[in-house]
């Protein structure tokens, strides 16, 4: 009969309809295609190239690109191109995480503020709480109070990851809270949600299934800055002794120390500012695709 | 006709919104959205709400579907008082009693298909598997005539009258017994409505639905309704079957309201006498003292401004609350 | 709306207590210390009277109290004497940095003008070239404008501005030369008073860098959030409906479309507004503007806890009002959002 | 007059130098940056160099140090010793005479009484006076007559120049903070951002941690001094940028402190509009050894006495670790021509430089391995050696800056190849020195192997610095981890040595400890000298008269700066 026939159609599912539309988008297809390289390179790269981000050739330092050295060195005389790719593991790995903890915490705190009358007024002075809360003396007191745990459980570098990767996600959830909480008080007066309650629709599923899907498009915008501010963060706290050891490059990082020997080794300056950029950009093409492909009505044009 | 079973008894129904003012939030008066309305909805029967709009209609029809929470009454389904359940208690009757709203454009969720919509019924209250639910998703999609083909589509691919049917499928999915029409053609062209109002008569026909069809159409209401409830400022006026009705009316308000009707026989029409209202209605956090209709009334009497009048019952089958009858 | 409004403000006196004393805690918990910078030629007991003198020898909540004390009462009071207006006792003490030993209320005055004029500014500037990016580049979605303007905010975003300042002073203040038309100054002077045309030439001048950069990072940021959303909101039914009576584009797009977009749009400009009055403090420290940034910086780093507390609860003040702002701006922008 | 001038012209052509000869006022407009900006113009109130430097153009003590190290009068007519009956024979008081004439900025005269004020103002114990320790041991300070001020000492001073010699402790006027005595000392704004001195130049506008304005002072005792009439002394910033300011873009003329790449600041220099100017202190970068364990299995008894460390007792290891470090490459890695390879703690003055320790000046991997493995620490599977389960595995802290992680990882693989593991930690700077009782990540507490950070001594007489490595001074929880033996060594020797030097005033043999105690902590590898570290600082081309003195202010002299 017909029914089996058209029983098939469904399963196809709305994935398959996402990445079709997803691949119509020259900017998604490659943002994602130069996304999956960068991640391809820093997962293997580091296993392939002949130097180790370890490696000092002292008497080799601050050169310029070479047969070498494609990127050249830095002040140490480490191979940037190691550097680089050393350093995009723990980059990408810390904006990745860190971004996904402060979506997770944003969303999931705007929608219950947004969603629930009784705990908009408590989230939102707890929003304005975090945001008012100086940064800097938290984070010291959050590495004075965590770092030896952490550390003896987990190691040095997946104790400080675990760190930084949560210190940046408590302290930057705030902004697409407000963000997603706003969209959600709109939402939420719509006939849809009304429909929905007047079928039963529990509150949980009511978010997954009608609030979530709708207030998409900022929270892709904020996860896409998110990475940025992220990999930023990161360097930031490595200077204020809150980062990596000093011998674990990070693009942050990278960025910042070849800063101040701009004008003597241009090189190194570009590489990890474009590392972050291009990353940064590719991500967002991919989100931007990603939002129009999640978008019915654009996904019908 | 005498022999029917009320299917949902409103008794006493009071549907207040507080009026908080001053920084302190003090309580300083409410708006009296549905104020002291009882009425029977009979088995298998339509009963029309009408009335002007802001009169307190759509919320009676969502409050007695519970999508508020009721501030006093009763509102009795099949012997069950559902009028201070809450929580699981409600959620096991829902599929009794579904609604369809007025426009249905909002009331779809723009980023689900057709197929999900109409389906999101049955994955909250029926564990079906995938294909016994995507067969009744078919078969509630033949029922409202729309092509099975459609079912991954979404609804801002379709014109008003479709999406109106996907919002008829998907409150049908649970073989409710009883409806809230919130004046569900209100938002479509003339041509749709009439499509649509046919489909509504259809359904019931086939399954036996109860419908509770909130309208300020006073024609459509006359087509479709067995018998007919006239709201002013929170109240039903008067309650009486269609023909009564629309044949003699006895409150004022009604009186005025079917003068405005235009009548489709031209003879008739041209005799026709308009009764015009004069002012406003009156707000509803605000009501005048007496007979809500006081301020209005074309045959005001001085009791009217001193005393409510109650809601009797004239004969059988009919009440209406004036000081005249 | 008043009602609210009113409401809320009586509710943010408890929400700032508690923010305060949080605040207190933190900086109290932190490992930071007074006498951290200082020569280590200065033997230990000496630090340790030093902090005593500074009463970090009383406990927490004696020193928290009394900094409630002294801002809250001390420094109004304070504000009225300089109206003319003298209650209590005049020797009350003010709230006093450790590391200056001058009013703390004082210091942030002083530093005021410049945080608003160079962050200030830049917000401004950020937020004008935002919006209309944002809008073009959602009505144009894909067009090279778009690609362009994307391209721009992206790397405006993900480049740190300690990176973009410091290139910007190596071009503008070292290889361009002194006397040529556009060398701008890497140094801003905070004592320039503007008096006349060369003055406030100089002061353009002295601006244009920090600005920019700040500039730059701002509008990448609200640009995005307002296409983002103005594109969700294109492709509305309303916006169809609203076309189909014959609207005019200009009209549709304007009155409808950025009206309801505007809703994300607002709050990110809202929260931004604060970290106005917070300072850029990397920008801050690359140009040597020395605002409000520069100054929390520095009285973190040396642990100067009056310093902190003070300039962080203003700016926790500002942070609640400002969303209120949004919140109350929410309420006029869309009708279906209501307080009571 | 008209031959005056004209034979000053002939003299002036004739000596390259006219700036000299100019009068008061007459250079103009000097610019002055300091990456960290000023907070306050009052020593006493704060001991930062940024502070003490600001100040020291306005209040100047009774005697400054040249760029020698020696002592030159400033207020004082002359510097008193033991010879010219200024110090008493049994050397517990020394007797300062003003210059006569003096005045304030103000115009009123400067007395001893304003001497003696100042004394009491630092030795008030509610005032938290920071230069407190320059004070230690005074009993009593008083003006004798309008000229004359004595200082007493509870002991005999072999060294009795702490107080009011060098711009830590400069002169105050009694009027202007006579009612700021005490837990008064911070309510007086006024007069610690613009105190009324002595200098060559006054405050005209203090703003605090940003710019200070200073015109020149019409009181100055030289009448033709300073030849700048205005200077503005900029804060903030970072010292890369400083350093640009002055020699690349040329809109500043003097910048401080300069520690950034050495070859980023060649390149700079290399622009032709300043120089780099350079002197050498006693300033030390050094590692300091934990000779106790800091594993945290010990809890409150971690990096105390009551636990030897399992492998840095061994002074094999502890030299090895020295040998395998190449010092050069430090230096020209992280300094350039502003630091020295060094085998001392006390390298400067050159009298106290012990000449006993040049094997370290050359990197020996090779030894180190030897002596190693002649101890009988056997490298593992994993390349790392160990002795009856003990592993050489070091955790190596320091704080945040950008040279000290260079260096790290430097040493790091260095040791790496003598078979020694390191972990490496970097710590906020704030927080490592900043001695919070509940942090566990300062310098004092030292819960690590190794620490890295530079120290000195203030002036030019090691005496108290020595004292830092006796027994008594080893941090504990007991005394609440205050004290200056980070090691935790503990030699009766060596506190014998200190108390020796306390009680000997002859300068040779007062070298000679010092030299003897410095070749027992470095033969015993208590501590690991990396660095002689100097002062660089930049000056415009067009500037003259700049002494660069890491004795005391950079700004010490700042009255006979002048534009070419």
């Amino acid at each position: 009969m017909t029914d089996t026939a058209i029983d098939i159609k469904p399963q196809r599912s709305q994935w398959a309809d996402v990445w079709d539309q997803f691949k119509t988008h020259p900017g998604a297809v490659l943002g994602m295609i130069f996304f999956v390289t960068i991640c391809l390179l820093v997962l293997f790269g580091p296993l392939l190239w002949h130097f180790s981000p370890h490696d000092m050739m002292i008497r080799d330092r601050n050169q310029g690109p070479s047969w070498v050295h494609p990127l050249g060195t830095d002040q140490l005389g480490h191979d940037a191109f190691a550097q680089i790719l050393a350093g995009g593991r723990v980059s990408l790995l810390v904006g990745v995480t860190a971004m996904g903890i402060s979506i997770f915490l944003g969303t999931f705190i705007g929608v219950l503020a947004g969603y629930f009358k009784r705990l908009d007024g408590l989230l939102m002075r707890l929003t304005d709480l975090f945001l008012a809360l100086p940064l800097l003396p938290l984070l010291l007191v959050i590495i004075m109070l965590f770092r030896d745990t952490l550390r003896m459980a987990f190691g040095p570098e997946t104790g400080i990851f675990i760190l930084i990767v949560f210190v940046i996600g408590i302290t930057s959830w705030m902004q697409t809270a407000r963000i997603v909480r706003g969209d959600v008080l709109a939402l939420k007066e719509q006939e849809f949600v009304l429909a929905a309650r007047s079928i039963g629709t529990p509150p949980h599923r009511m978010i997954l299934r009608h609030v979530l899907p709708n207030v998409m498009s900022p929270i892709m915008v904020s996860a896409t800055l998110g990475i940025a501010n992220a990999i930023i963060t990161e360097s930031a706290l490595s200077f204020l002794g809150l980062g990596f050891p000093s011998d674990f490059p990070t693009w942050g990082k990278l960025l910042q120390i070849a800063t101040e020997r701009m004008t003597l080794n241009p090189a190194q300056v570009m590489w990890p500012g474009l590392a972050i950029s291009l990353t940064v950009l590719s991500v967002n093409y991919m989100g931007d695709g990603l939002r129009d492909a999640l978008d019915p009505r654009i996904r019908g044009r | 006709m005498s022999a029917q079973q009320p299917l949902v008894q409103v008794r006493n129904l009071k549907m207040y919104f507080p009026i908080y003012r001053g920084v302190l939030r003090r309580q300083v008066g409410e708006v009296k959205a549905v104020d002291d309305v009882s009425f029977d909805i009979f088995k298998g029967e339509t009963l029309g709400l009408v009335g002007e709009s802001g009169c307190g209609k759509s919320s009676a029809g969502r409050a007695i579907l519970r999508l508020y929470d009721v501030t006093d009454g009763q509102i009795i389904l099949e012997g069950t008082d559902i009028a201070a359940m809450h929580g699981k208690e409600l959620r096991q009757l829902r599929p009794e009693m579904q609604m369809i709203f007025q426009d249905p454009q909002a009331s779809l969720n723009p980023r689900m298909t057709v197929a999900s919509i109409i389906a999101e019924p049955l994955d909250e209250h029926r564990k079906l598997d995938k294909r016994a639910r995507m067969e009744r998703v078919f078969e509630l999609m033949d029922a409202v005539g729309l092509n099975r083909d459609f079912a991954n589509r979404f609804p801002h691919e379709f014109s008003g009258g479709q999406r109106q049917r996907i919002g008829i499928a998907r409150a049908l999915a649970l073989n409710p017994k009883f409806i809230v029409c919130d004046e569900p053609i209100a938002a479509l062209d003339v041509s749709i409505q009439a499509q649509v109002v046919n489909l509504l008569e259809d359904l019931q026909e086939r399954m036996g639905l109860t419908y509770l069809f909130i309208s300020h159409d006073l024609s459509m209401v006359r087509h479709l309704a067995t018998r007919v409830a006239v709201m002013y400022l929170g109240r039903i006026v008067e309650l009486a079957s269609r023909d009564q009705l629309y044949e003699d009316p006895r409150h004022p308000y009604t009186e005025a309201l079917l003068s405005a009707v235009p009548e489709p026989d031209p003879s008739l029409e041209s005799t026709r006498e308009r009764i015009i209202l004069q002012g406003d209605v009156p707000s509803p956090s605000n009501p005048p003292k007496g007979c809500n209709f006081c301020t209005r009334c074309p045959k005001v009497m001085d009791i009217c401004t001193q005393e409510t009048p109650p809601f009797k019952k004239l004969e059988d089958g009919r009440y209406a609350a004036c000081h005249l009858l | 709306m008043f009602n609210f409004t009113v409401r809320r403000l009586l509710f943010t006196i408890p929400t700032l207590l508690f923010i305060s004393f949080v605040i207190f805690f933190i900086l109290d918990a932190a490992p930071s210390d007074p006498t951290g910078n200082l020569p280590l030629t200065i033997p230990p007991d000496v630090r340790e009277k030093i902090r005593a003198s500074l009463g970090l020898d009383k406990p927490m909540i004696m020193r928290y109290l009394l900094w409630c004390k002294q801002f809250f009462i001390n420094e109004p009071l304070n504000l009225l004497d300089q109206w003319g207006l003298h209650l209590g006792d005049p020797d009350r003490l003010r709230v006093i940095s450790f590391q200056t030993r001058s009013p703390v209320v004082d210091m942030i005055a002083e530093r005021m003008p410049q945080t608003l004029w160079v962050v200030g500014m830049s917000y401004v500037v950020g937020v004008m070239i935002a919006l209309p990016i944002g809008i073009i580049s959602a009505v144009k979605q894909y067009s090279w404008f778009d690609q362009l303007g994307t391209f721009i905010s992206m790397i405006g975003f993900s480049v740190p501005t300690f990176f973009t300042g410091v290139l910007m002073i190596v071009v503008f203040s070292t290889i361009v030369p002194r006397d040529s038309f556009f060398w701008f100054p890497s140094i801003y002077d905070t004592t320039l008073k503007v008096t006349d045309w060369a003055s406030f030439g100089a002061q353009v001048r002295q601006m244009a860098m920090p600005v920019f950069v700040l500039a730059l990072y701002n509008a990448a940021q609200i640009s995005r959030f307002m296409r983002a959303s103005m594109l969700d909101n294109l492709n509305q039914d309303y916006v169809r409906t609203a076309r189909a009576k014959g609207l005019r584009e200009r009209t549709v797009l304007l009155v409808h479309v950025l009206r309801n977009s505007l809703i994300p749009v607002i709050t990110v400009i809202a929260l931004g507004v604060p970290q106005v009055f917070g300072g850029a403090i990397i920008t801050e420290q690359v140009f040597k503007v020395n605002g409000l940034g520069q100054l929390l910086i520095i009285a973190i780093q040396g642990g100067d806890i009056p310093t902190v507390q003070t300039l962080t609860f203003i700016f926790a003040v500002l942070i609640v009002l400002f969303n209120l702002i949004a919140d109350i701006l929410y309420g006029i922008l869309d009708p279906r959002i209501r307080y009571d | 007059m008209k031959m005056k001038s004209i034979l000053l012209g002939a003299a002036a052509a004739l000596a390259l130098a006219p700036a000299a000869w100019a009068g008061r006022g007459d250079s103009g407009h000097l610019n002055i940056i300091y990456w960290q900006a000023a907070s306050i113009m009052n020593p006493y109130l704060s001991g930062g160099t940024k502070d003490i430097d600001a100040s020291s153009m306005v209040l100047e003590p009774l005697a400054h140090y040249d760029e020698n190290g020696n002592m030159v009068p400033t207020l004082a007519a002359e510097i008193p010793t033991v010879a010219n009956g200024g110090v008493s024979k049994d050397l517990t008081s020394i007797t300062w005479r003003l210059k006569p004439g003096l005045k304030w900025a103000d115009g009123s005269p400067v007395t001893a009484k304003d001497v003696e004020f100042t004394a009491n103002y630092c030795m008030d114990p509610a005032g938290g006076c920071q230069q407190l320790a320059k004070f230690a041991d005074v009993t009593k300070v008083e003006a004798v007559d309008d000229l004359t001020v004595k200082i007493t000492f509870g002991k005999p001073k072999p060294f009795p120049y702490g107080p009011f010699v060098g711009a830590t402790t400069p002169v105050i006027q009694a009027r202007q903070f006579a009612d700021c005595m005490g837990t008064k000392a911070p309510t007086c704004t006024d007069a610690n951002f613009k105190p009324v001195g002595t200098g060559p130049f006054k405050v005209k506008e203090f703003r605090a941690n940003d710019t200070i304005t200073l015109v020149a002072n019409d009181n100055y005792r030289d009448p033709n001094k300073p030849a700048f009439a205005t200077v503005t002394f900029k804060g903030g910033g970072d010292a890369t940028s400083a350093a640009r300011s002055v020699l690349e873009t040329g809109e500043f003329d003097y910048a401080w402190n300069l520690q950034i790449a050495p070859e980023v600041l060649a390149q700079m220099e290399a622009k032709g509009k300043g120089t780099i100017l350079s002197g050498f202190g006693p300033l030390v970068e050094r590692l300091m050894v934990n000779l106790t364990d800091p594993n945290p299995k010990w809890g409150d008894e971690r990096s105390t006495v009551k636990h030897p460390h399992p492998f840095l007792t061994d002074k094999a290891v502890r030299q090895a670790l020295s040998m395998a470090i190449d010092r050069k490459l430090l230096v020209e890695v992280g300094y350039g021509k502003a630091g020295k390879v060094t085998c001392n703690v006390v390298p400067a003055p050159a009298i106290y430089n012990s000449p006993n320790n040049e094997s370290c000046k050359t990197q020996d991997i090779a030894g180190a391995n030897a002596l190693l493995d002649a101890a009988g620490w056997k490298k593992g599977p994993d390349g790392v050696r160990q002795k009856n389960g003990v592993r050489l595995s070091i955790l190596y802290q320091t704080s945040t800056n950008a040279v000290r992680q260079d260096f790290q990882e430097l040493i790091k693989s260095w040791w790496k190849q003598i078979g020694v593991e390191t972990e490496l930690k970097n710590i906020d700077a704030a927080v490592f020195f900043g001695g919070d009782q509940s942090s566990p990540d300062t310098f004092q507490k030292f819960f690590a192997d190794i620490e890295m950070y530079a120290n000195n001594f203030d002036g030019t007489d090691p005496e108290a610095y020595m004292g830092s490595w006796k027994c008594s001074e080893i941090p504990s929880p007991e005394n609440a981890w205050l004290g200056s033996n980070m090691p935790r060594y503990c030699n009766p020797e060596y506190d014998k040595l200190v108390a020796e030097m306390a009680g000997t005033a002859d300068i040779k043999k007062r070298a000679e400890l010092v030299i003897r105690m410095n070749d027992m902590l470095m033969q015993n590898y208590i501590m690991i000298p990396l660095v002689h570290r100097g002062n660089v600082a930049a000056a415009a081309n067009t500037l003259t008269g700049v002494k660069l003195n890491v004795w005391d202010s950079d700004l010490w002299n700042v009255g006979d700066w002048a534009r070419k």
